[in-house]
């Protein structure tokens, strides 16, 4: 075990699985001689040089494709998006190319491509630089989509990323970089996709989040718990394989339900989960089963206005408090 | 298969010859059959047959190694036959049937045989030109040799996808050709109305690619230039692009029956008269190289591989209705049910 | 009134408003010369010429993203896609540029762009051209979403659509276009967006829908009513804005509801519906909300395959029984 | 406003460079006002500075006329000033305050202003190219003999949409001007390593669009290339690209304090020589345009101004706060709460 930050979590992962595999490589925008602009990839270009590690173009669409023709012929690129909004302009390559070949091919060819970056709200970077796409991702059949909420997560997320076969979106969040954490020194060391995880057992309420939000759940598990209300908090980790077991089990016990997400709440994919719940739980469920998400406004810039527009902490104990009744 | 062998075994010039031509009968057959089985209601979707541009793909192809990759858009059944998919095996895939190269899964426009380098079969207008770049990526950085042919139609260089895919070729020098095929026509859209410079070769002269136009109906011209460029693009292990002069005499796809609507039947004939086959068949004749009743009989012998295809396809099954959930990942099962 | 098939009140729509607003334009790949893949633009060409009817190249992003320039400049431009399956490839322009810039200009500048065409699959067009994105687009502030499913929605929407302010994105369905109805000659109808409706009044289980499962829902209630169970079907015909209100009061009359749509189950925008009937309607519900979509594959090309894929009668039936109990 | 008039009144030559000076230096005031708002935690975001590369926007927005059309990517700033945005209103979109602009909504990236002609302000890299054709679209759509100015970054053409973009504006014959800025840099990725061929103005070349290089640090010669260029576009109603070569000496962003990592101080250096402001005062003076004391009065001219836009962003308010659901939409109101 080391304590490292969840950027280091990642580099590490990125280290262990290019030297353990010469078809592994990484490719995106200024990853690197300009070391990543979250500097996840930092110091990998002089390590690797250019032959595992390619400065692209500011060409979405274009890299996008590259990797996965080059996954169609067995390399396993990772593709760092600069910020997950930009992969907006690659949705036709991933959605419509990544996720559908090995179903068009009938088997024939597979795609393992990772496709990672920050997805969500950074600090004031305005409407077109903070969205949270990943739920448009876990709506996409043949992809696999994760979110990993902590050090251990992101490095253990990541090498089973890149192991697989099939084209997972690996989100990561700006405001999670700097998060330390322990995280096992052993280089087989995995989490499996499909595994919501308990990170707070509690009795009274299940809070259901994934990514920085669970941290946001967290705390404000801590505040009901000053009231004596006994919070459990699950961090859903994957969407897509979506890991249902654990989170009915969890409102199968505490009766009620809280669903927090970053993203815009309508058609946001805490809907997909909100409605699993109502389907399975329906006789276990004492309050309506509740969403706590960001306002349905493209981000505004100015401090205040994101401040109000972003789910936070308060809005999630009101609503946790609602659904309590 | 001989059919497919052309130009990947080493022959003597009469005996390639007569193998495009029997390339080229085969093409056609099989679209007419694909055409016969879309009227039927047989063949369904989206069915775009290459009759018209058979010297393109048989000039080209001729000229690879047995392990080059070959990509194109939808209008790719030439391609897949010419590289050596059984005929039977493309038709039932045209048929939806679990004895397609794809299972049944694709269809037409997504044919699929990695082991034969074909890499298909993609129904996005220019969404396949990066996959392309990706293949020749591999192969440089595997440092196989291997070479990458990248089969495009004229309207397709306006997706703004392959100019980002022509400069990545550049920048990291990779061993591909794109191969505009320019048939004059973007379904319904004649090319002066999609394209603000009508010679699209020259798209690639931002990006240090050398480029040329070339003709795309005479077998004999195209494989020369194939030869050609095909070593230089090995030798150097830098992309090439080339436009592609020909002209498609079928509809857009298998249900444009308003081909009024963009053009006349005076240029149809006008363009006819450097049919490929026509073309081949003369100079086959004229040079003596082949008499009209070895013309007749290869014409026969390729339309009974077509109708084999076709029987063959319409006898096989449809696949298994659980197989819908085959396919979704490589490792599990998605979610069942609606 | 007159009867018309879904196509000609389209066109009708379009005719009307070119005639009536110099501002207004088409633009589509192969609408003008080619009259249109659909046949949806059938004359318009030789009507009003290139000055109001601009067949495109093959640039989905650049076309989006002209048509909205002109709108910034106070043009009415409207873009079709030949499928919607394409506009993914704009999406970027929609959802980053469209949907957010009067947001982010504070109000100066507005986007009166209409973005229309056939959305969901068609009859073996394979994974690539057969998908329903509405979800996607519904799920993005900024826009505004209409599925019309009969020729007097479609041309009361359409014209609706035009007039707006606002982006607009307008799905028609494949399997619509030659459906015939009764549709108003009066130039001034229009439909309003966010007013579901019901077509079928019913007591015992609410059948809610958009576009063609509107009419899939329809015969499922016309068969359920031989068994003697009355089911009501709601058109939801525009997704965003929602009108929840005639949606909750129909489950508030019948207790029961199953949301029927065509997409991909997983992550649709049935689920936000769904999850908002249990936020809303949590002790009127006598059974669980239920959902019945696509099943969660790329779209198979054979044409068995694709029949089990899409949700079809006999699947919403057995929904609805389930529901039923 | 005077200090942005520059150009679209009649003012002798002599006033024109001395007021090209004003100009510049109030650009570059404002910039590291805005750094210094950056840094005091008062600025948020990503902000891109446009110091070192006035001479480009000024030469160029001097020669339009004032209804003419103003786009550009994130870097704008001085293009905002240069068209006449009040700076205490621009500095105020820094600051995220109710008066700024867009009313605190848009930030740096996102300075708009259509009643001076200037649409933005986009974050996206190419994003902006095809709203670009659009303004010129609706320019010939309406007859009202505007041109655009759509500025570009050197990596932004890499965008596929900026290759749709060119087309459509060629084939319509659109009246703009793309005047891609090649600082060298996108972000911390130099040319060579991003563009297959260094000379970007060839990307115009497969479009039919006339294309230039030309120098961006000595307004003199911007503003003689702009006239020129501006002229032959407004008469033709044709576009045209040009490269202009210019630097910045700023970070990429605020937040970049890495530059080391992609440029040496001895380039900077170099490029310093021909610094748009020491070039021009040097002909100022050289000439006798103007004596060392007016340059200096200038300047602490130019700093108050921009010193009252900081005090004046500062003691703005914040926005409401339920100023989070208006201008979602023109007409109605999205749904409120988490
Ligand atoms: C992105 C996208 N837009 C539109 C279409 C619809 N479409 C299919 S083929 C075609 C014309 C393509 O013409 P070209 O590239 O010249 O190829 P050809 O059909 O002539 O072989 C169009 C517009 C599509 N498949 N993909
Ligand atoms: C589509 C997209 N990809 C990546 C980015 C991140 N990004 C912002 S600026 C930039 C560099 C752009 O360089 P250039 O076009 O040369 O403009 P300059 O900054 O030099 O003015 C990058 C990669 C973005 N904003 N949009
Ligand atoms: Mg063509
Ligand atoms: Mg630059």
């Amino acid at each position: 075990m080391a304590v490292m930050t969840y950027r280091d979590a990642l580099r590490t992962a990125l280290i262990e699985e290019i030297e353990r595999d010469e078809n592994v490589f990484i490719m995106g925008e200024d990853i690197g001689r300009y070391q990543g602009t979250f500097r996840v990839t930092a110091g990998l270009f002089e390590q690797f040089k250019q032959a595992r590690v390619y400065d692209t173009p500011i060409s979405e669409p274009g890299v996008t494709g590259i990797a996965i023709g080059a996954a169609m012929m067995g390399l396993r690129p990772v593709v760092e998006m600069m910020t997950m909004s930009f992969s907006i302009l690659a949705m036709d390559q991933i959605i419509n190319h990544a996720a559908k070949i090995h179903y068009m091919t009938g088997g024939q060819i597979s795609v393992p491509i990772v496709i990672r970056g920050p997805g969500g709200a950074g600090k004031q970077l305005s409407a077109q630089h903070s969205q949270s796409l990943e739920g448009i991702y876990a709506h996409t059949p043949g992809l696999k989509v994760v979110c990993p909420s902590n050090p251990r997560d992101a490095k253990g997320m990541l090498k089973t990323a890149i192991r697989d076969d099939n084209p997972v979106i690996f989100t990561e969040s700006p405001g999670l970089y700097a998060m330390k954490g322990e995280v096992p020194d052993d280089e087989e060391f995995f989490v499996p996709f499909g595994e919501a995880q308990v990170v707070r057992e509690g009795t009274d309420i299940s809070l259901i989040a994934w990514s920085r939000m669970v941290h946001e759940c967290d705390k404000v598990a801590e505040t009901l718990s000053q009231d004596g209300v006994s919070a459990e908090v699950v961090d859903v980790r994957s969407l897509l394989p979506l890991d249902t077991e654990t989170i009915f089990q969890s409102v199968r016990k505490t009766h009620r339900a809280l669903v927090v997400y970053e993203g815009w709440r309508s058609g946001g994919f805490g809907a997909e989960i909100a409605s699993r719940i109502g389907e399975n739980c329906f006789d276990d469920l004492d309050a309506p089963v509740a969403r706590c998400a960001g306002l349905n406004v493209p981000m505004p810039y100015a401090a205040n206005l994101e401040q109000v527009a972003i789910p936070k902490q308060t809005d999630i104990l009101a609503a946790a408090r609602e659904v309590l009744g | 298969m001989a059919i497919s062998a052309s130009g990947k075994t080493k022959t003597s010039e009469t005996e390639l010859l007569r193998q495009f031509y029997k390339d080229m009968l085969l093409i056609r057959h099989f679209e007419e059959k694909a055409m016969a089985g879309f009227r039927a209601g047989k063949v369904g979707g989206y069915v775009h047959l290459y009759i018209g541009q058979e010297a393109t793909g048989i000039g080209w192809l001729s000229q690879l190694r047995s392990d080059d990759m070959v990509i194109g858009a939808y209008r790719i059944h030439g391609l897949a036959l010419q590289l050596g998919m059984d005929p039977k095996v493309a038709m039932a895939e045209l048929f939806g049937r679990s004895t397609g190269c794809s299972q049944g899964k694709g269809g037409s426009m997504h044919l699929y045989d990695p082991k034969i380098g074909f890499y298909g079969g993609w129904g996005i207008v220019g969404g396949h030109t990066p996959l392309a770049v990706g293949l020749a990526f591999g192969a440089k950085y595997k440092q196989t040799d291997q070479i990458v042919l990248c089969f495009l139609g004229d309207g397709s260089v306006n997706a703004g996808v392959f100019a980002e895919s022509m400069n990545m070729a550049s920048l990291w020098d990779l061993p591909i050709i794109f191969i505009i095929e320019n048939n004059q026509f973007a379904m319904g859209t004649r090319l002066e109305y999609h394209a603000a410079d009508p010679e699209l070769h020259k798209r690639a002269a931002g990006f240090a690619i050398p480029h040329e136009r070339l003709d795309g109906m005479d077998v004999m011209q195209v494989r020369q230039d194939a030869e050609r460029i095909i070593a230089y693009v090995r030798e150097k292990q830098k992309p090439y692009l080339i436009e592609v002069m020909n002209y498609r005499f079928a509809g857009h796809g298998a249900a444009d029956n308003t081909q009024s609507l963009y053009r006349s039947d005076e240029e149809v004939e006008e363009w006819k008269k450097r049919d490929p086959v026509t073309l081949l068949s003369k100079h086959l004749i004229g040079e003596g190289l082949a008499k009209q009743k070895d013309l007749d009989k290869w014409d026969a012998e390729a339309l009974a591989i077509a109708e084999e295809a076709y029987a063959f396809a319409d006898a096989s099954p449809a696949p298994e209705e659980d197989e819908v959930y085959t396919h979704v990942y490589t490792d599990m099962m998605p979610e069942e049910g609606h």
